[in-house]
Parts: C-alpha cells; sequence; structure tokens
C-alpha cells in the first residue's frame, strides 16, 4: 500500500493545526502563553521534519535534525522561566547604596551553588 | 503544465503565511519580550521551510542556533534594558507613511521582476546548471567526501569558511571589549535569582540526563559530517548550548567552573589557528594554501583521502571555535558583562 | 484559469522573500525602539537567506548527499541532488548572524547603559544635551 | 499490509490528541489549564506520531531501518523528557508571578475564594512584567 499521500495529509493537517497554535503566539495575554504556543510549535515541528523524510525517502538524513531539536527544544523556554524568576526579585529601594554594595559580590557566590563548592576537585577542570 | 504534485505546495504556501504572521507579529508587538519570542516561532517555521527545500545543512543549523542561542541572548540583553515600548511619537507619522508608500513602490517593482526569474524548482534554472553539477560529479572522486555540502564547505570554498570563522571570532572579541567592566563605581543593580530550595530538582535532573547526551550528539555531529548532515558549525553549537543549559539549569558561576572564561578566549583563538595552521602548512608543502592534497604524504595516504581528512581537521577547528564563541556570547550578554550573576 | 495557477505555483516563493524582505525594512524603518529595530534586521537577513535557498531547489531532487547503490557505488547524477552551492553560503551566513545578532546586543547593553534609554528619540536628545 | 494499518492508526489517533491539545490552547480560559493541555495532549501526540513512523520505517527490516528506529526511540525518549520539563518550568515562572487562575462564577459567591485572584480575572488583570 502506498503511504505517501497519507503522510502528504498528515504534515499539511499537523501544519494547519499549527497555525491554529499560532494563535496564542500571536494574541496570547501574557508572555509565558506565547511561550507555550511556541514550545507546541516547536516540537511539532519536529513531527513534520520526520514526515518531510519518510516523503521524501531518505529518513536518515533528517533525523540527526530531529534530534537536534528533542534536545534543544526547551532551552529557550527555560530562559524565559530563568528570567522571570530573576525579575521577580524586587530591585534594591536605595539606587544610591545599589550602586557601591560590595556585598552583592559575596551574595553572587552562594547563591545555588553547593556542587560547585562540595566539589573542588573538578572546578579546575573544564 | 509542467509543475509536479509531489512539491508540497500547499504545505509551503501554509509555511509561508504562518512565517508572514510571525513577522508583522514580531515587529508589531509592544512589549520586547513577546518581540523575541515570536522571532524563536518563526524560526522554527523557516527551519521546516528549508527541509523541505532539502537544504539539512542550512536547517541543522537554523535548529541549533534558532532553538539554543537566538532568543536566550535576547531574553539575556532583556534583563539589562527598559523593556516598555512607549507609542511612537506623532510627529513621526508623515514619515511612517511616507516609508510604507516608498517601500510598496520598491516591493511592487521586485515583485513584478519576479517573472524574469527562473520558475521555482526548476531543474533547468542557471544557478542549477553550470557550476554546481560540477561539484556534485567530481567531489566524490577528487575529496570521498559523500556530504557535498561538507566538502564545498571547507575545500572548495576553504577561504570563505576561514574567514566566516574569523568573523565569529571577532564578534566575541567586540562583545567582551564593548561589555567588560573593571571599574567597581559603576557596579549595576544586581537582580538575584531567588533561592528555591528543591524547586529546581526537575530541571537539574532532566539537564542532568540530557546534557551528557548532548555532547556525545555534538561530537557524533561534528565527525560524522562527511556522510550525514552536519559539520563543525551545528556542532559546535549544539556543545556551547550544554554549556548554556548548565548555567540555565543551576546558575553562571556553575557553568563557569566548569569552561572558565579564558579557556574560552583560549578555545576561540585555537580553532581559527587550527584551520589557519593547516592551511600553512599545506602552502609549507609546496602547495597552495588550504590545498589539502599535500598532506598525502605526510599521512600515508592517497591524494583524495588527505582531501577528507583535511576536511575532518578544519571541521574540528570550526567546531572548537563556534563552540567557544558560542559560551562567550552567553556569559557575556546574560550577565551585562560582569560575569557574576547570568541568567 | 491553469496558467494562473501554473504561474503562482513557479514564483510564491519569490514573492513570500520579497515580502518578508520589506516587513523586515519597513520595521527597522519605523519602529522607535533599537531592539525592534534588531528584529527587524534578522527577519531582512532570513529573507535574503530564504531567496538564496529558493534558488537551488530542483523538482524531484533530494538531499545534496550522495545515495550509494548496493554495491558500494555512489549515484552521480547532478539532477538527482539539490544545488549545493546556496546551502554551503547559507549555512555560514547563518553563523554570522547569530554573532552579528550577538554584537548589536551587545551595543544595545551599552546604549542603554550611557543613555539610559534605547528608543531613537530619546537618544538623540540625550545626545544634543 | 496489517502494519500500514497499524501506522494509519496510530497517526491518525496521534493527531485526534493534537486537534483536542489545539482546542485546550485555543479555548481554556486560563494560563494554567492551557499549560496542561499542552503539557499533556503534545507529548503524548507527539510520540504518537513518531511512533507511527517507526513502525513505518520498521516494515522491511535492515540494519540501516534499525538504526534510524532506534534514533526515532532516543528523540521520543528524550522528548518524552523534555517537553514535560519545559511545561514545568513555565507553569514555575507563571505560578511565582501570581497569574489570576480561572473559577466558575456559580463557585464564586458565598464560598471562601481568592477575592484579588477573582476580581483579577474578572477585569483582565495580568502581572504588568509578564505583558511585556
Amino acid at each position: 500500500m502506498n503511504l505517501e499521500p497519507f503522510f502528504i495529509a498528515m504534515a499539511v493537517a499537523i501544519l494547519f493545526l499549527m497555525l491554529c497554535n499560532l494563535y496564542r503566539v500571536v494574541a496570547g495575554p501574557t508572555v509565558i502563553d506565547r511561550m507555550l504556543g511556541v514550545n507546541v510549535i516547536g516540537i511539532k515541528t519536529t513531527v513534520l521534519i520526520v514526515l518531510i523524510g519518510i516523503i521524501d525517502g531518505r529518513v536518515e538524513m533528517f533525523i540527526d535534525i530531529t534530534l537536534a531539536y528533542a534536545l534543544l527544544n526547551f532551552i529557550t523556554t527555560l530562559a524565559a522561566a530563568r528570567f522571570y524568576q530573576r525579575i521577580s526579585q524586587p530591585a534594591p529601594s536605595e539606587p544610591e547604596e545599589a550602586l557601591v554594595a560590595p556585598s552583592a559580590g559575596p551574595e553572587v557566590e552562594d547563591v545555588d551553588a553547593p556542587e560547585a563548592a562540595s566539589d573542588p576537585g573538578r572546578k579546575e577542570t573544564p | 503544465m509542467t509543475w509536479d504534485a509531489s512539491l508540497l505546495w500547499q504545505f509551503d504556501i501554509l509555511v509561508l503565511v504562518m512565517m508572514v504572521i510571525c513577522a508583522v507579529t514580531a515587529l508589531a508587538l509592544q512589549g520586547l519580550l513577546s518581540s523575541a519570542i515570536v522571532t524563536g516561532a518563526y524560526s522554527f517555521l523557516i527551519c521546516l521551510m528549508w527541509t523541505h527545500m532539502m537544504a539539512v545543512d542550512v536547517a541543522f543549523t537554523e535548529a541549533a542556533v534558532g532553538a539554543a542561542i537566538s532568543t536566550v541572548i535576547f531574553l539575556g540583553t532583556a534583563q539589562y534594558i527598559n523593556r516598555w515600548i512607549k507609542k511612537d511619537p506623532p510627529r513621526e507619522q508623515g514619515i511612517k507613511q511616507l516609508t510604507l508608500v516608498i517601500g510598496v513602490i520598491c516591493a511592487v517593482m521586485m515583485l513584478s521582476a519576479t517573472r524574469d526569474l527562473p520558475d521555482w524548482a526548476d531543474p533547468a534554472s542557471p544557478a542549477s546548471t553550470h557550476l554546481s553539477p560540477g561539484y556534485i560529479e567530481q567531489g566524490y572522486h577528487e575529496t570521498a567526501t559523500p556530504n557535498v555540502v561538507t566538502a564545498v564547505l571547507a575545500d572548495y570554498r576553504g577561504y570563505d569558511t576561514m574567514f566566516e570563522a574569523v568573523v565569529v571570532f571577532a564578534a566575541a572579541l567586540v562583545v567582551m571589549v564593548l561589555l567588560r567592566r573593571t571599574s567597581h563605581k559603576h557596579r549595576k543593580v544586581l537582580h538575584l535569582r531567588p533561592k528555591r530550595e528543591g524547586r529546581d530538582t526537575v530541571l537539574r535532573g532532566a539537564a542532568q540526563s540530557i546534557i551528557p547526551v548532548m555532547q556525545i550528539f555534538a561530537l557524533y555531529v561534528l565527525f560524522h559530517g562527511h556522510y550525514s548532515p552536519g559539520g563543525g558549525f551545528q556542532g559546535g553549537v549544539i556543545f556551547g548550548a550544554s554549556f548554556i543549559l548548565l548555567a540555565l539549569c543551576y546558575n553562571l558561576k556553575f557553568s563557569m567552573n566548569r569552561f572558565r572564561e579564558h579557556l574560552v578566549l583560549w578555545c576561540c583563538a585555537c580553532g581559527v589557528l587550527l584551520y589557519a595552521g593547516i592551511g600553512a602548512a599545506c602552502l609549507g608543502l609546496g602547495w597552495n594554501f588550504l590545498g589539502y592534497a599535500a598532506l598525502a604524504d605526510l599521512l600515508g595516504v592517497s591524494g583524495k583521502m588527505a582531501r577528507s581528512y583535511g576536511i575532518l581537521a578544519v571541521e574540528i577547528g570550526v567546531g572548537i571555535t563556534v563552540m567557544a564563541v558560542m559560551v562567550s556570547l552567553y556569559y557575556d550578554l546574560a550577565s551585562g558583562g560582569d560575569l557574576e550573576e547570568g541568567l | 484559469m491553469d496558467d494562473l495557477f501554473y504561474f503562482i505555483i513557479s514564483k510564491y516563493n519569490y514573492w513570500a522573500a520579497i515580502i518578508l524582505l520589506f516587513i523586515g525594512l519597513y520595521g527597522m524603518i519605523v519602529r522607535n525602539n533599537l531592539m525592534k529595530k534588531i528584529i527587524g534586521m534578522v527577519i531582512f537577513q532570513t529573507a535574503i537567506l530564504l531567496f538564496f535557498v529558493s534558488i537551488g531547489v530542483k523538482r524531484g531532487a533530494t538531499v545534496p548527499i550522495l545515495k550509494f547503490s548496493p554495491d558500494k557505488q555512489p549515484l552521480l547524477d547532478a539532477a538527482a541532488y539539490a544545488n549545493p552551492l546556496p546551502h554551503v553560503l547559507i549555512l555560514t551566513a547563518i553563523v554570522v548572524g547569530v554573532a552579528v545578532l550577538g554584537v548589536a546586543l551587545a551595543l544595545l547593553q551599552k546604549i542603554q547603559r550611557v543613555h539610559g534609554t534605547i528608543e531613537e528619540d530619546e537618544i538623540l536628545e540625550d545626545m544634543r544635551k | 499490509m496489517i502494519s500500514d494499518i497499524l501506522v494509519i492508526i496510530v497517526m491518525v489517533t496521534g493527531l485526534l490528541f493534537f486537534v483536542a491539545t489545539t482546542v485546550g490552547i485555543i479555548r481554556f480560559p486560563d494560563f494554567y489549564s492551557r499549560v496542561h493541555a499542552a503539557g499533556k495532549g503534545d507529548t503524548l501526540s507527539t510520540t504518537l506520531f513518531l511512533g507511527g513512523a517507526i513502525l513505518f520505517i520498521m516494515r522491511d527490516f535492515s540494519w540501516d531501518a534499525m538504526l534510524t528506529a532506534g534514533k526515532l526511540l532516543l528523540i521520543v525518549f528524550y522528548i518524552f523528557i523534555a517537553s514535560p520539563t519545559a511545561t514545568h518550568a513555565i507553569i514555575d515562572a507563571g505560578y511565582e508571578f501570581r497569574v489570576p487562575y480561572w473559577t466558575r462564577s456559580s463557585d464564586k459567591k458565598g464560598t471562601e475564594g481568592d477575592e484579588a485572584n477573582e476580581e483579577n480575572m474578572d477585569n483582565g488583570f495580568y502581572p504588568e512584567d509578564l505583558k511585556g
């Protein structure tokens, strides 16, 4: 049975649904709503690349791109989440104090890095 | 009618419509973060377009760059600038309309000029009949590299790629020089990421299972670039992305303890030096600059295998440079230049 | 009707590239915020790259990586593979594009530090002072 | 023949789940339920699509096809890890900013609830930082 028309129909259907998801990216009231839409579009891109590969007949050449997407896709989302965690911390109310505050230095050191401190042997190697 | 239904024009038109929507949205939205994120969606769509146009190497590069680097550096910059856009000043409305009119006129002129271009996907178009068949038909006999793109990239157009690597290297240096501050007087207001005991466990668990695979995959992409899509640029970007992921899941200091900044800069320089050094070695052996066949006697292999090995060595150089540059861009842009607390 | 359809089918990729080009250019000229100008630059750039890769497409062609017959002989038919030359140019252009984006964003951070804003008219006012 | 029908069944199921995801993402009233739709439906539909691709590739056995299928399995595994992690990170950011959540209006009056939240939801209020 020749499945190629089926795969083409499937690819076009997925694209059409991606177009619907684009509504959330364009209209979403907050940035994280947009982020959500982009995440869905990114994951479905991997499926579409595999389908294009199957239609072309040489999937093995397309599979590496998909693997790269599967591994890298959530970095953007993670960066947005980290961004909001950082700016949710209120800025110091006294800008003069903050400008010269040397105490900011050591405080950075102990934020969240117990692994780095408890592991001095590996610190030297890249 | 000679058009071929297997070209999937429905697919293309849907993707292109989505790209235009994304482009207009990215420029029309008021918030900067929203624009950066819509640009991320744009990158996914153009990767799809390139995959469908059978440009797998290009699609691979776009996948690595668009998913891992560009949006992250946008977000990193957004920490240090005013995120709120005010309405455009009213006095510029006239200029805006004038620009629109001129732009539309130019666009219509260019659109009418497309009638003279060869039909899309025409196998007999001038671009596809003069030079490129030579690369496809001779490339394998001359360089023993099945991936024609890799062969052309690192061998036939080696100069081009070398100076692209130099440009990337220069960009890392420029970013560092622009942002680095030595005086403690102008220390910026630090927004520390709040301490979150136990709430990052999921992210760290995911990162611990993904980062090693990512690095091995990057090396695979780099070394398998002769036989499948991939090569120095893609492998370098993916390897650099693993350090970015480490910094995002833990913090910047943690990543910088693994890959220190002076080491990053050494890597930037060493990659370019490796590339240029191989070229100079060929020159010293009496051939042209980057004529890898000169290495045949040195390696004890035939001329075409020497070219294959030369391509591999050059790709390693490119990979090291690109990896270090991506990490350097992230370190500098996400921390505002003082390398203390990043995204 | 068939003629019109054939005309659309054979040119739409160029049209999309040109439309994206002018969207990016318009954003670069008109928007007052420097970050929006950078995003316009990114769109402008991808439009040019799209045009370049469009030139190399061939109907019925596969990816430019040689196919091998079962007895390990490569299939060396130029019509069976897409044109590799635009791919090479664009591949390097993307990575250079990221480097350019990094430099642009670094300049943006520097401008924010010096002038305290990234709106074009406010920067001009600040410079006149 | 049987495997072809199996491919079609699996992929159409995946498409159904993706339709449900899309409806959820467009129609759900607040941020948290939209993330719920994306996190579950999207991962499952992707898994089903790629599973259909694996079945299609494995139709005629060869070592190359096995290698490709193995890579696809790896992709499924990593999407299964990465996609829920991404939605977890998003929802964490939203929670930290107290994005208002939706409550049924019949439950609104007379019961104890977060009144500020309901007011915010009614007025379409979102934290300023999240709109940029």
